[in-house]
């Protein structure tokens, strides 16, 4: 073979190798998709989702775990949202050239990389034990506060930076602060961006599950959180408890608590996406 | 809140004991739905360290506690109340068609702490036995089965090889051995019991005719006359003097003791005998009545029954 | 002259940016701190020379070695597994896929990346063990090799959306250079693109390993719990993260010296991420001044 | 006294000069207009009027600008009290996403001002000062952004106007509406200047010409020439200013 | 028979048609410069000799364009083979970031040429033919990044000889260079004429006028005027090329 037919030859062999590559990646994803669907669909039930835990499999719920994690999610956001945009605002409208906010800057983009287990040593130390809140609801929201804290700011600060000049430049020129000016104009005009990043550190944080175990989650707890401080089980938790039993009748239950928890982080990418197309038609 | 706090039960320890005390934690909840209950699994050891800080009111115990722990203790006063017996498993693969029988002092040589990295090999057990890797899997250093395990077989309590899957969490063993035909573990009978057909029992030889001759694997009979020995051991759940003065403590530990013997059975555990369970109860009373008692001067309790 | 309100909310503002540099502070003070009350009961030469690692048992041995090595296996089966795949999808989507097809395949690509890890953790113990049991006899029920795949799926679509960015900062004047000398786009694929875009490519590996080191519960779940120092694939070992788990969901004391191995093992992960992490960002500054 | 006043001002942006000791003073209730080539940093002087450079990064200026004979330079000055006293109309139209009627009140809520009765009265001035009230006193709660451009930058005009400043900046105010509106614009800084000092940047001669008392000409960031307006487009001194004016370069 | 020749060419990008129904033929070893004004579609006409269009989103030729009376749009045509009959050089000097001499030999190391004497051979008769050989015979591992920007353009051209084409397309081969550089690439230009033919694209209407035989003269797409290069710039016909020579417009 003429060594220009052999060139042309590969070059038509790594089109089709190419498209392989590709549908082994998704044929993966739809693999498992399919198996989690065929293992759990069939546990899945409102009896299931309003159920507590139990040691029989079939009379097994997921509601503690659910609220659980509505609860941690909940006092997340209360923590980071505003931490998180007071921090993007700072470092994108007020900390231009300042050295502090240079060293923000290059804290921010290491802390990105941080293992999340290392945020659960972190949980463990300051907020279990140093802050004596044991390993309570607060505990594990303060936790993965501080986790998704840098996936904020960087978003909050992508969105402002999107935030046009002369909207700026209007209001500053009418007399307002800076303070003013972010409030009235930055912000609202920043917001449907800011509000895509949330939700996607939000769908980050509902499915971690070293952090939580790290700080110390219990086997059993069959009531929902009624404070702040309480115990809890949450989604993930529940199902690597689960996967953890040996007993196969388990399996089903890990799948169908998966198939919730993979409801809930593709609803919210999904909404986060929508949320960012539909900003990005009709925002500024 | 206030009334919230009043109903919490915290129970947090043995892995072994769990699935009884999970049972009876979930049967007391449609007697009593308001209590608030948890319950970790720390294993024993973890499960007394917080018994002695006093973070939890409960604690599971697949051991009696110990003389170090005890001088830990903040509480002046507590007791250890027996709640069902435990052959501990010795167990291997279904696969494995060669480990029918242990005895004793092989299983010494096998878990000691000079086997560390030396014995590797089924046939270095028994020549006879295959070429082939040795993969062990037994309870975690702080776990009650591990302290008991290692006094029973090797002599001295926490003594063993480390080169072996070490977990508190006996799922993770069971799995282990359930999915490698070259494996060999121990854990508590329940976790056999719940997954008999991935795994298959060793019979233990004492080589102590005294004790039933030949090899012994647990059962309800050999476990209650103990010649399924030196593995057979009782399940204790303590509790604090504290928390022995809160009406829902006594009126779930009231529960716990007159469901033990059904429950126990059901996840796989060798039930009290029913005038054993009348003494435990009339401990019990003695016990309540003493905690609302002002402490007594030397911190004594009521030691293991 | 600033108004004191409009200073209040700058101070305020300030002070919420520097609740990151407290993060990094509250990391370091306490890797730090328990790290040292390990190193004042265990030499650093035991650490860092041992080649066991049996913190809890009664002889105990604190060599770092068999928990470096069973991270950097699993990682290593995982890059093993994502690096070429998904070079390859990157090179097939800049220079072969339509447009069409490349914007519909990508979303559901990135939808690997959204999956929790414990979910991974699932497929990993009862989909990929059970059949890489079928294939290779020997392999047990916890393996790096099983951990390691699935964790090349899912680091997959960074090392291919990473790549896609680097190949595709690749000025058009060299592919035309290229292909004006009768090159085939494989050729060119290969000899100049993946070349000038080497720089780009290594960063996209750098994170996906960094994320593969610090990955827990895929780990957790299948790859073992038992430390040793072995470049074996197909037996249990132990990573960095699993001990970590392992160790805090028994609850071992507040104080004692097996609280304090905890923290010795996450600052050796710390210090290895954040190493990976810089050399990241070092190499992405390097790649973005040649492109400039 | 004279209304506004530079001196010696240079500018830098890092370590490029962009002007280069600028002096001139401006008289109350004229309109001054700065012409020059694109770059040669008119828009850069008028935006110190107001301190509207402040932001940039790596801005430094050297000399004084003043106003009412104070150096707004001067360590201590209150920048939102200075930019409520000198407003600013934009090249591009830039009304906020909001209605009409919260673009022309956003400067007095901002100094507290909520008494509906002062906001309306305050509207309506303001919209006629800006020639635009008959176009939308029926219209004030729809959004600015559906107006037309010339809408937009008259209402921008009359954003400027609501917070009473007494100078006005406008950077090219015009360069991006159609003709018509355009004679808009200029009709509209002939009446104001009755009340208002008046600086206005413009790429357009005819413009400058037409709308200006005096006319300052910049190049390469110095001023080259300043003067009268008929007297510097009909005799203009320096040979730049005539290459300029003939269309020579620019 | 015409080395090169377009019949009826038409060119659309999507809907938009950028080249209209151009027909000409090209003699071989001679120099057809291509000049109009920016957009008119000269480097779109040179890129349909290689094919260099055909990875173009929405490119679309109608007529034919032949080389050696073969159509190389037909299908089955093989475009890797006929681009190393038809090499080309861009307008910014594009070395691959490689040495001097892994970018003179990568043409050949595609065609699986392993021969270190063979590589070495045409590399130095390659970089002869380009005026480069003496400047960098003694660098030729050095990165050809380091390369100033006329002796990185020189190299591209050495590049494309190394294959032995017979036409060179050339794209304002010299308009990212300085003058002297210029004056090389031109001169060179003319020796090459006696081995190739050249087709050149530029902008400089001198240039064309020095190095071309045949100039032909584009607008809008359409081919105005094709003639020997002194009747075009001396006596043009047609009224947009008189036009376009004077600087009325492009
Ligand atoms: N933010 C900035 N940073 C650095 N340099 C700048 C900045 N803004 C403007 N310049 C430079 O300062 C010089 C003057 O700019 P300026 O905008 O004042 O010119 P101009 O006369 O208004 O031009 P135009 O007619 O194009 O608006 C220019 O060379 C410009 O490139
Ligand atoms: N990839 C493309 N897609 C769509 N339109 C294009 C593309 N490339 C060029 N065009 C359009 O085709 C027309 C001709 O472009 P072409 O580059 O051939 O002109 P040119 O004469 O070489 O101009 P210049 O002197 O600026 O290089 C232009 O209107 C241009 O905008
Ligand atoms: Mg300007
Ligand atoms: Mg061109
Ligand atoms: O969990 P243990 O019962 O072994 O302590």
């Amino acid at each position: 073979m003429s060594s220009a037919a052999r060139n042309r030859l590969f070059d038509r062999a790594f089109r089709v190798l190419g498209l392989l590559a590709t549908l082994v990646s998704l044929l993966l994803l739809a693999g498992f998709l399919v198996d989690i669907l065929h293992a759990g669909l069939g546990r899945l039930s409102w009896a299931f989702l309003g159920g507590l835990p139990s040691r029989f499999p079939a009379r097994a719920g997921i509601y503690t775990a659910l609220l659980g994690t509505v609860w941690i999610g909940a006092i997340t956001a209360l923590v980071a949202v505003p931490v998180g945009i007071a921090a993007g605002v700072y470092l994108e409208e007020y900390g231009a050239k300042s050295r502090w906010a240079a060293l923000i800057e290059i804290n921010i983009t290491n802390l990105a990389g941080v293992p999340s287990i290392i945020y659960g040593l972190l949980g463990l130390e300051v907020f279990v034990r140093f802050a004596h809140l044991g390993p309570s609801v607060l505990a594990a929201g303060c936790t993965l506060a501080l986790l998704i804290l840098p996936l904020l700011i960087v978003t909050t600060r992508e969105a402002l930076r999107a935030v046009p000049r002369p909207l700026r430049e209007a209001s500053y020129a009418l007399g307002a602060t800076r303070w003013q000016t972010t409030w009235h104009q930055v912000l609202p005009a920043a917001a449907g961006g800011i509000l895509t990043g949330l939700i996607l550190a939000l769908a980050r944080a509902v499915g971690e599950t070293a952090p939580l175990v790290v700080i110390g989650v219990l086997a059993y707890v069959p009531f929902t959180p009624a404070g702040p401080l309480d115990e809890f089980s949450a989604l993930p938790v529940q199902i690597f408890n689960w996967i953890d039993r040996p007993q196969k009748a388990f399996g089903p239950n890990a799948a169908a608590a998966i198939l919730v928890l993979l409801g809930i982080t593709f609803a919210l990418n999904g909404g986060a996406i929508y949320l960012r197309n539909r900003w990005r038609r009709h925002g500024r | 809140g206030q009334r919230a706090d009043s109903m919490r039960i915290r129970l947090d320890g043995s892995s072994t004991v769990y699935p009884i005390t999970e049972a009876v934690v979930e049967e007391y909840a449609r007697v009593q739905p308001a209590a608030r209950i948890t319950v970790g699994v720390s294993g024993t050891g973890g499960g007394f360290q917080k018994f002695s800080r006093q973070e939890i009111d409960l604690a599971n115990a697949s051991r009696p506690i110990s003389a170090s722990e005890q001088r830990a203790c903040r509480q002046a006063r507590y007791a250890g109340l027996v709640v069902a017996y435990d052959g501990l498993a010795v167990v291997v693969n279904p696969a494995n068609t060669w480990a029918r029988t242990l005895t004793v002092a092989e299983l010494k040589r096998i878990w000691e702490p000079a086997a560390q990295h030396r014995l590797t090999r089924w046939n270095q057990v028994r020549p006879e036995w295959p070429d082939a890797e040795i993969h062990l899997f037994g309870a975690g250093t702080a776990s009650g089965t591990y302290d008991y395990f290692t006094q029973a077989i090797v002599g001295t309590a926490h003594a063993s090889r480390g080169d072996y899957t070490a977990s508190e969490d006996d799922n993770v063993l069971v799995q282990g051995v359930a999915t490698d035909r070259l494996a060999l573990g121990f854990f508590g009978f329940a976790y056999y019991a719940a997954n008999r057909a991935a795994l298959r029992l060793v019979a233990i030889d004492d080589e102590r005719a005294d004790n039933g001759a030949g090899p012994v694997a647990p059962s309800l009979a050999t476990v209650e006359n103990k010649t399924y020995a030196p593995l057979s051991r009782p399940l204790l759940l303590y509790v604090s003097g504290p928390a022995a003065r809160r009406p829902v403590v006594q009126a779930f530990l009231r529960f716990y003791l007159a469901q033990a013997p059904r429950l126990a059975r059901e996840v796989g555990y060798f039930p009290l005998p029913a005038a054993e369970v009348r003494r435990q109860q009339r401990r019990l009373a003695q016990f309540v009545a003493l905690a609302g008692l002002p402490a007594p001067a030397a911190a004594t309790t009521p030691p293991t029954p | 002259m600033k108004k004191p309100r409009e200073r209040l909310i700058e101070v305020l503002l300030a002070l919420s940016a520097g609740l990151t540099v407290l993060t990094t502070g509250g990391i370091l003070w306490i890797l730090a701190l328990e790290t040292g009350h390990f190193f004042g009961q265990v030499p650093l030469r035991a650490f860092l020379t041992d080649t066991q690692w049996t913190p809890l048992f009664a002889e105990k041995h604190f060599g770092i070695w068999p928990l470096v090595a069973g991270t950097l296996l699993t990682t290593a089966v995982a890059v093993a597994l994502a690096l070429p795949l998904g070079l390859t999808i990157a090179v097939y989507f800049t220079e072969y896929a339509s447009g069409r097809f490349r914007r519909a395949v990508q979303p559901l690509l990135e939808i690997l990346a959204s999956v929790p890890t414990v979910v991974y953790g699932f497929f990993a113990l009862t989909v990929v063990t059970p059949g890489l049991q079928a294939l290779i006899p020997g392999l047990a029920g916890f393996s790096a090799l099983s951990a390691g795949l699935v964790m090349g799926v899912m680091i997959l679509p960074i090392i291919s959306s990473l790549s896609q960015d680097a190949l595709a900062a690749v000025p058009q004047r060299l592919r035309e250079a290229s292909y004006a000398l009768g090159a085939t786009r494989l050729q060119t694929a290969f000899r100049v693109l993946v070349p000038a875009a080497a720089s780009g490519i290594t960063v996209a590996v750098i994170l996906a390993v960094s994320r593969a080191v610090g990955e827990t519960m895929i780990v957790a779940i299948a790859a073992g719990q038992e430390p040793r120092l072995t470049a074996n694939p197909l037996v249990p070992i132990e990573t960095l993260t699993t001990y970590i788990v392992q160790v805090s969901s028994g609850d071992v004391a507040y104080g004692t010296l097996e609280y304090n191995t905890i923290f010795a093992a996450g600052s050796t992960l710390f210090v290895l991420t954040l190493l990976l992490n810089n050399l990241g960002y070092w190499f992405r500054r390097r790649h973005q001044q040649q492109h400039e | 006294m004279p209304e506004l006043e530079a001196r010696h001002a240079t500018v830098y942006y890092g370590t490029n000069r962009v002007l280069e000791d600028v002096s001139l003073t401006v008289a109350e209730h004229t309109v001054t207009a700065f012409i020059g080539p694109s770059g040669c940093g008119k828009s850069t002087f008028l935006r110190l009027f107001n301190r509207m450079n402040d932001f940039l990064p790596d801005f430094r200026l050297e000399g004084e600008i003043r106003l009412h004979d104070q150096n707004i330079y001067a360590p201590h000055t209150d920048v939102e009290e200075l930019r409520k006293q000198v407003g600013m109309v934009f090249q591009q139209p830039n009304p906020f996403p909001k209605s009409v009627y919260d673009n022309v009140t956003y400067g007095l809520v901002l100094q507290g001002q909520r008494a509906k009765a002062v906001l309306d009265a305050a509207v309506e001035k303001a919209l006629r000062q800006a020639a635009l009230w008959d176009e939308v006193k029926d219209h004030l709660r729809k959004s600015a952004l559906a107006l037309s451009g010339g809408q937009q930058q008259r209402l921008c005009i009359a954003r400027a106007l609501a917070i009473s400043p007494h100078t006005l900046l406008m950077d090219e105010p015009a360069s991006a509406l159609d003709p018509i509106a355009t004679a808009k614009i200029e009709e509209l800084v002939q009446e104001l200047k009755q009340d208002y000092t008046i600086l206005i940047v413009t790429h357009n001669m005819q413009q400058a010409r037409r709308v200006s008392d005096k006319t300052a000409f910049f190049n390469f960031g110095r001023l080259i020439e300043y003067g009268d307006t008929p007297a510097l487009f009909e005799q203009p001194q320096q040979e730049q200013t005539q290459h300029y004016l003939r269309g020579h370069f620019g």
